[in-house]
């Protein structure tokens, strides 16, 4: 009882202090949470999706409230690939937490340029591909839902980058599993997954849409669930490590992702509700394994039962 | 800028008008580093319904480092957070954003409509503790006398001359507040700061462009995190194709830097 | 203000007093509600789904709460057809609703079958064919997830019954308007959604599923904004009208609806929460309508401003 | 059976031990159509978070029409009921389902364990009110004298014989309740009921089914509804491969009518 347990995971060449990662736009360039979190004890730190050039998002509103979630349509709103490099990674480069860079782009061959580039920063221990954003009208949302476009990004990305190679997967598709293999055949390391459910909120009162891009993207507690169910399928699926995200804001949520076959998760949503929250959802798998007399996280990794 | 997460304990409830409410929080790491017109985020319930935390203005910082909110009881979180009861305890992250900017003129006025008002107690105070040679006064707004006058009072007891405006004319002018501004006359030396619904400030910021008296309003979005983490709160910036963050360079802007419609 | 708002609506031949109606499922037979709700108040009451021959449904626990929402796996459990026509029907007469039934089946031929024998039966006022129930491991998933299948089973049932044929659609695809113009091809009167996203829940105490069937149907608030966001996609997708559901626990969740395209909704989950909520809901409308000074909810059906 | 849904005032909370609580709701359309062995469906929270209501058996009901539930903070649900004041109120759906049948002899024994102690009392009462001669004994279980000390003297001031057992053997027998039936001795004139922990059922229902007692039990499993309609409350039914409702056909069973493990 009195053993520490070992959380430590790997994802490829990535390997990480433990299985606690921030999901993509949701922790900024993690300066913004320096002074709530102390970020050395990240697994790893996933920053706000780059672009090749700055985006300057949708219009207001970007956010509405619903039942135990959120809906988003920031629009990828970000600094643009070189000043992300010139100005957010060196205070990444000091917090001793792997970074990783959830890219995206409109065609594929965006995709391989922001590979090639970030291949050339050492700083970067892996690239997370985003091909699921449903904000964007082009690429984004086809390169998710198709497993032939979704392979296609994959190999470009790989081609070019020598490093971790994660693949996010939008969860708006009939089948993920085939998503996730198609992703796996094109060189990914591992799939992370889910992005946002597609959603919709009125006022009733103005009668007009909450988000001003309409539709915008669904988070939080309230797709726990969808999210579970989906990567307990892949983990079923694929041979790669299989990254959680989806409404995880505790320990507990954490620990049915692992159960469930994740070798690790994202905290999203939870960050601006709790912004304490992986901080404590770290000491909260570690006393779980402690209290089960467990040494290490590896031993509930896909340990579900049935 | 530190923040802070942090658990406060409501130590005082107050009741001052229908549905309005201020509560004293115990956070004296967020109170020691405020600033006025910074903000808190506050969560309203223990679970997660409804999810978000809720900004709120600092109202005023106490003499023993507490940290003070006002607010109305509009919605469902504000429903909640007009229940708590004093002993209970808030989870509350701040100070966040950026406040209001020391005035260039010596002569300073306040306008504050409805809830717009919180912010500017904090500001009063800061300015008349500066010690400053300055004359300050205060345009206030609201509905009605019950909404206002004692958030009139409590205003004119810090020392400052106060000009009341009410929509049924219960109270002081019988209008809106922006109409209060006429009475600083053609002296140009008036640094105006705005707080309240999204008209109001429109209004006095078109009416101090046009005169060319220096301007800052507090505007408020809709806001997931606070922390310029999720980009939610993008304002239209003047500048550009681009956005503001009203969480991250706001609150408080110059009103020359809002691409107003 | 003192006029009365004229609540009715029509879907194909049946004609309702308001747009209110139960959740196949989420209701019973009706008369487990007769108690607690004015029965001849509804818009319609929508019955359990029914198979050609009665289900004993899934093993527990069959049912898990979840972040604003609930996981089910009651595995299809019903009477079967011919004991809901002897038992339960006779008392559903009495109420001055009208009674839809919701229908499912293994193949085609099931559905047929179904949809004749209750063409025998006038008191049945229209039929829901439910092709997206994820729990039953064949039949159900495919018609509901494919457009041509979907279609089929479509047209078997409009070619036995001639009263209204109400489609229920699955929300688990990539593309859900593909799956309504199929339907409304295949000569239904109208298309209903959403039925329930496939979730899952783990109890880490004990490592297992928290539903005997590991994955379930997710319902309740927490899918409101899909729902909404389907329901606004295919009403402009289609011409045939359109029933929304999913989430809908309050005069202003069905407002969203109806403005969003929805001449007609159905609440579900929110039966359990609240049993009152399908005559608050219909009071609510009222209030609304009258309070915006309108006299027919037509005006706010589609009425989304953008 | 009616049912009704009602705003219940909260009259009475008490502390029975560590987290157990009793509270007492004004309900009289419940109250006076109420069952022993029924229950009532409540509404922990005004949000959605949890979502669902929870269920509790009617503990006793009061002398002036009271609903009175007795309940064990435990999770998200019970411990927002615990922090219920009085004054305040909860939404209550009742009474539920089918009580206990009357006993076919005249000797009865209640068994109850935990929290399953919680609907005996307004079967015990009952009965006692039936005016019929019979011998009333109560086996209660628990873990520690804490949590079973005011029960256990609650119902011995109803004039019942209790014996105690607990876990760590704090108060009475040290072991399990199902230890006590063998005081019965060979009598076969007993009627049981049961109610508590599945595996505290299960031994009592096979003592009595193999000496040839009758044998009640008030099971519980997971409910959406508590109303018949979601059907997500089955148990394997001995019958067949079918399943039997706890809402609708139970809580309370023939012990021989469940499918045992
Ligand atoms: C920087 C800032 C400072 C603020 N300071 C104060 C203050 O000092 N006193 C005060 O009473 N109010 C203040 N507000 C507004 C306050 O945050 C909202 O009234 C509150 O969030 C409404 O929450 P609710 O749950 O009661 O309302 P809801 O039920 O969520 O909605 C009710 C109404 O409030 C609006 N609203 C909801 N959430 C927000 C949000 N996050 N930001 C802005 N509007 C929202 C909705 O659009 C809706 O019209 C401030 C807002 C901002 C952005
Ligand atoms: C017919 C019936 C009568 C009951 N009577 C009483 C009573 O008189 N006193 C009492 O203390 N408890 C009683 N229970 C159990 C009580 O309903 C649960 O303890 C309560 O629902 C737990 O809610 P929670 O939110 O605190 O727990 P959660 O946080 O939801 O879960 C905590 C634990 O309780 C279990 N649980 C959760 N919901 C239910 C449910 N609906 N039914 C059964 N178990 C559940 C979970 O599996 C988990 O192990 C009864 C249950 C039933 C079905
Ligand atoms: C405000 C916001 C912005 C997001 N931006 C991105 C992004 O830039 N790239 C990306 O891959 N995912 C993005 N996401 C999705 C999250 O990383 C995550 O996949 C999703 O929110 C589900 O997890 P959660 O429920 O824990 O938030 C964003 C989510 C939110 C709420
Ligand atoms: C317990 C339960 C049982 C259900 N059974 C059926 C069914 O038999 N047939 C069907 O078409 N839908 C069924 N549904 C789906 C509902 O009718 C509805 O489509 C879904 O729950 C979403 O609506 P809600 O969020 O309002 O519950 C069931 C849902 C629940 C929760
Ligand atoms: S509220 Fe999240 S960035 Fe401003
Ligand atoms: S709890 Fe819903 S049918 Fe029994």
């Amino acid at each position: 009882m009195a053993v520490i347990p070992d959380l430590r995971v790997r994802i490829g060449a990535l390997a990480m202090a433990n299985p606690v990662m921030t999901a993509s736009g949701t922790f900024g360039y993690g300066e913004e949470f320096a002074s709530l979190v102390n970020l050395a004890r990240l697994g790893a730190i996933v920053v706000k999706g780059i672009s090749l050039e700055p985006r300057a998002g949708n219009p207001p509103p970007r956010v509405a409230e619903t039942a135990c979630g959120m809906l988003n349509a920031i629009g990828l709103e970000n600094v643009g690939l070189e000043r992300f490099i010139a100005e957010k990674l060196p205070f990444l480069k000091g917090i001793h937490a792997p970074v990783v860079v959830n890219i995206l782009g409109d065609s594929i061959d965006d995709y391989q340029r922001l590979a090639s580039r970030l291949q050339m920063v050492p700083e970067v221990a892996a690239i997370e591909v985003n091909i699921s954003c449903p904000n964007v009208k082009h690429g984004g949302v086809a390169f998710g839902t198709d497993p032939a476009m979704a392979r296609a990004v994959t190999e470009a990305v790989r081609a070019a980058f020598d490093r971790t190679v994660l693949v996010k997967l939008s969860p708006n598709v009939t089948e993920i599993t085939e998503i996730a293999l198609a992703v796996e055949a094109g060189g990914a390391d591992a799939v992370s997954l889910i992005n946002t459910l597609l959603g919709m909120a009125i006022d009733i009162r103005t009668r007009r849409p909450r988000l001003a891009n309409i539709v915008g993207g669904l988070s939080g507690p309230a797709v726990k669930p969808v999210a579970l169910r989906m990567v307990w399928q892949v983990a079923r699926a694929v041979r790669i490590p299989v990254v959680g995200i989806g409404g995880i804001a505790t320990a507990e949520d954490a620990i049915e992702f692992l159960l469930a076959g994740a070798t690790a998760v994202q905290v999203g949503t939870a960050n601006f509700v709790n912004p304490r929250a992986t901080e404590e959802i770290i000491d909260g798998i570690a006393a779980y394994l402690q209290a089960g007399n467990m040494a290490s996280v590896q031993e509930i990794i896909g340990g579900l039962r049935s | 800028m530190a923040a802070y997460q942090k658990t406060a304990t409501v130590s005082r409830r107050e009741t001052l008008g229908e549905d309005i409410f201020r509560l004293t929080l115990q956070a004296p790491e967020i109170a020691r580093h405020a600033q006025p017109g910074q903000f808190v985020m506050v969560k309203t319930v223990a679970g997660s319904d409804p999810l978000l935390r809720r900004p709120f203005s600092i109202h005023q910082i106490t003499d023993d480092d507490q940290v003070q909110i006002l607010f109305k009881a509009l919605g469902k979180g504000t429903r909640l957070l007009a229940g708590v009861a004093v002993g209970q305890s808030l989870d509350v992250v701040g100070p966040l954003g950026r406040g209001f900017s020391p005035p260039a003129t010596s002569h300073v006025c306040l306008v504050g409509g409805g809830m717009g008002i919180a912010p500017l107690f904090f500001w009063a105070s800061h300015l008349l503790r500066s010690g400053r040679p300055m004359e300050i006064l205060a345009l206030l707004g609201a509905r009605t006398r019950e909404e206002l006058a004692s958030l009139a009072s409590d205003m004119a007891q810090l020392g400052l001359s106060v000009r009341s405006a009410t929509d049924d004319g219960s109270l002081g002018h019988h209008g809106l507040v922006v109409d209060l501004l006429a009475d600083l006359g053609p002296e140009p030396g008036w640094s105006v700061y705005a707080c309240g619904p999204y008209p109001m400030m429109h209004a006095v910021a078109r009416q101090c462009m046009a005169s060319g008296r220096p301007c800052q309003v507090s505007l408020e979005t809709m806001m997931a995190c606070g922390l310029a983490a999720c980009l939610g709160c993008a304002v239209p910036s003047k500048a550009g194709a681009g956005y503001l963050h009203v969480c991250k360079e706001g609150p408080v802007f110059a009103a020359e830097d809002v691409a107003w419609p």
